[in-house]
């Protein structure tokens, strides 16, 4: 046990539990934002998992996950735009928390790592990650003037 | 806590097969149903895996680590479990196909429905 | 000690579990599958399985919720449209 | 005209593959020929799809 | 059977499995046991072999028979849902009216879709290295190109994705996978063996023999089944409408 991994088992354990409880009740335009947070907790949370087990390889799950996650929320922006369209949730304090989480776990593995190819890596996945679950939220809130839904 | 430890990962995946079941059971739609079976098959990738896990062990990868100088997990049952997942998703995706098809011709995705159709 | 994040994984999969065959609407189940597909990918992460985490994150965050949305979709439609002709 | 959309194009694939090249470099560990080689290759391919992309999405419009 | 019968039976069945599921578990090796036999000699096997990915060693050369088998259900199953999800006589093709989508979604979708696409190439490339593999790769590969139904409309993505290019692609990677397994045979020894190639350097792209030849035919594989499959259903979700088309 160290330092790293507890941190990690702090993030996964509040992330996965808040967002559990988002996506199983309540309506469904807070299910999608917990959706959508599930992803951008998660990710730092298995970013800290990689250090804790000092492997740089798993870093590639939290790689795919930055990648995908916003995808996935995506599509349930696309295909539910009509039960959505009628109020658009707004979750700007979670989105806002969780772009905050994950910038500062990246910061901080970025200064363990030291300069270097790994690091960059590390900063693909952080821009990756906080854009894509920023520009989801936005989408998801109807934060874009001027769009017609289908 | 250790002796819960030694059986919790098997109890887990023995409840999340049962869950899986139940909602299989007593589902109302086709699509809802097949939610479910995808349920049921995430329990086998928890037994698989619980079973080839060895404490302090690390992945059997060996491109950032020297091998030898640490435990490594059983690489068999991961192997095991990659096939489940892909079998698993073709399975989700052909059921989903063939519940498209019923939606289509019977004009219902409810099982009861659809028994009543028949007979 | 390292048990505490695989107890945290193995206790959301079985909520996530749970949840996804409480919820009898397809769309809000296909919602808990992505969430249940994430906690999936921790676990096998912490028993050291990331080949497994990966293709469970290739799987369930985009590809299976795509899948499932696409049929609530088409057979919405459907049966929007049968009752049309019916009246 | 024609040249200049020519030569429009050729830019706009050489700079995606420049840049995808170098995300392939900081995604591997070690760099040598052959990574050289199987990243130049897919990084052809991610930009003529980024290409194709961008022209389908705007065609239409 | 009415639904109170059913349920009974549900729940008494139900707790017979669990009453066998949970005395089954009690009975099996201790969780973190240190005793996998299987594994020890499988991690011995893959490191004989120069391959740095135990998974990858197993998946393509330990069990590569397996692997076939695996490929077959995915081919099958592509096959089943294109016979089960074909356009009908009764049904005719209405083109959807395009769809806006918010520039900055657009703008995210172009930007991501060449990054996902090399990253599920790398993804592949690296299996028999880092975690990954055919599989997955192929799987992010072809959930890239659908970025373009996202971030534009299916027409987009219909002008990208030339399908029959991603059948003839499907078939023939299963094919490559058999003809590198009978290369095998014709090289003298058995179906599938790893005898074909040199091993290589250990974590090298090119070590391992055959195993990324057979990694990158099931990447091309999943990838172009994946998106056939998809294509099937995104005809049937957004063009294909009931009637014959008056």
């Amino acid at each position: 046990m160290n330092g790293w991994i507890l941190a990690a088992t702090v993030v996964l354990a509040v992330g996965l539990g808040t967002t559990l409880w988002g996506v199983a009740t309540g309506p469904l335009g807070r299910r999608v934002v917990a959706q959508n947070l599930s992803t951008a907790l998660v990710c730092p949370g298995l970013l800290l998992l990689s250090q804790g087990y000092s492997r740089t390889a798993y870093v590639d799950l939290a790689l795919l996950l930055a990648l995908l996650g916003p995808v996935g929320t995506l599509v349930f922006v696309r295909l539910l735009a009509d039960e959505l369209g009628d109020n658009p949730p707004q979750a700007w304090g979670p989105t806002w928390v969780a772009a905050g989480v994950g910038t500062v776990v990246v910061a901080v593995l970025c200064a363990v790592t030291g300069p270097g190819r790994a690091m960059v890596k590390l900063l693909v996945i952080g821009a990756l990650l906080v854009g894509g679950n920023l520009l989801a939220s936005r989408a998801l809130s109807g934060g874009f003037p001027g769009v017609s839904r289908d | 806590m250790t002796a819960v430890m030694h059986v919790l990962p098997y109890l887990v995946a023995a409840y999340v097969f049962l869950v899986g079941a139940y909602g299989l059971a007593t589902s109302r739609n086709l699509i809802h149903a097949v939610g479910c079976l995808a349920v049921c098959q995430s329990a086998t990738y928890v037994l698989l895996l619980a079973v080839g896990y060895r404490d302090g062990g690390t992945a059997p990868v060996f491109s950032d680590i020297r091998p030898g100088s640490r435990p490594v997990v059983d690489p068999v049952v991961q192997a095991l479990t990659l096939t489940d997942i892909v079998v698993g998703a073709t399975v989700t995706a052909l059921l989903l196909a063939l519940t498209v098809q019923i939606a289509k011709r019977h004009g219902t995705v409810d099982p009861d429905e659809l028994r009543e159709l028949r007979g | 000690m390292t048990d505490a994040v695989v107890v945290v994984a193995l206790l959301a999969v079985a909520g996530c579990a749970t949840a996804a065959v409480a919820n009898r609407d397809p769309a809000r189940q296909a919602l808990i599958l992505a969430v249940l597909g994430t906690s999936l990918a921790v676990l096998f992460t912490v028993l050291q399985a990331p080949d497994v985490g990966l293709s469970q994150l290739a799987v369930g965050s985009a590809l299976t919720p795509l899948l499932i949305m696409l049929s609530v979709r088409k057979v919405r439609r459907r049966s929007a449209h049968g009752k049309d002709s019916r009246q | 005209m024609k040249t200049r959309t020519t030569l429009l194009a050729v830019g706009e694939v050489l700079a995606w593959w420049a840049a995808l090249v170098v995300l392939w470099l900081m995604l591997i560990s070690t760099v040598y020929t052959l990574e050289w080689v199987v990243g130049a290759c897919a990084a052809g391919l991610g930009a003529l799809v980024a290409r194709a992309g961008r022209r389908a999405a705007v065609s239409r419009r | 059977m009415n639904p109170r019968t059913r349920l009974w039976l549900v729940v008494l069945g139900g707790g017979g499995l669990a009453a066998l599921l949970v005395a089954a578990c009690l009975r099996l090796p201790v969780f973190g046991g240190p005793w996998h036999p299987y594994g020890d000699r499988a991690v011995r096997a893959a490191l004989a072999r120069h391959t740095a990915n135990t998974v990858a060693s197993v998946n393509f050369d330990q069990r590569a028979f397996d692997t076939m088998g695996e490929m077959t259900i995915l081919f099958g199953a592509v096959l089943g849902c294109v016979v089960l999800l074909r356009q009908a006589r009764d049904e005719h093709r209405d083109p959807p009216a395009p769809c806006e989508v918010a520039a900055p979604v657009r703008r995210y979708a172009l930007i991501v879709l060449p990054v996902a696409l090399v990253t599920g190439l790398y993804v592949i490339a690296h299996g028999q290295l880092s975690p990954g593999g055919g599989f997955q790769g192929g799987v992010v590969a072809a959930t890239a190109l659908h970025l373009m139904y996202l971030g534009a409309d299916y027409a987009a993505l219909e002008r990208i994705r030339p399908i029959e290019a991603y059948e003839i692609g499907d078939a023939l990677s299963a094919s490559a996978y058999l003809v590198l397994g009978f290369a095998g045979v014709l090289a003298g020894s058995a179906f599938l063996a790893n005898t074909l190639l040199p091993y290589g350097t250990f974590n090298m792209l090119s070590s391992g023999g055959t195993v990324p030849l057979l990694n990158a035919a099931i990447g091309m594989e999943v990838a172009c089944a994946v998106v056939v499959l998809l294509a099937r259903f995104l005809d049937q979700a957004v063009e294909i409408e009931e009637g014959s088309g008056e």
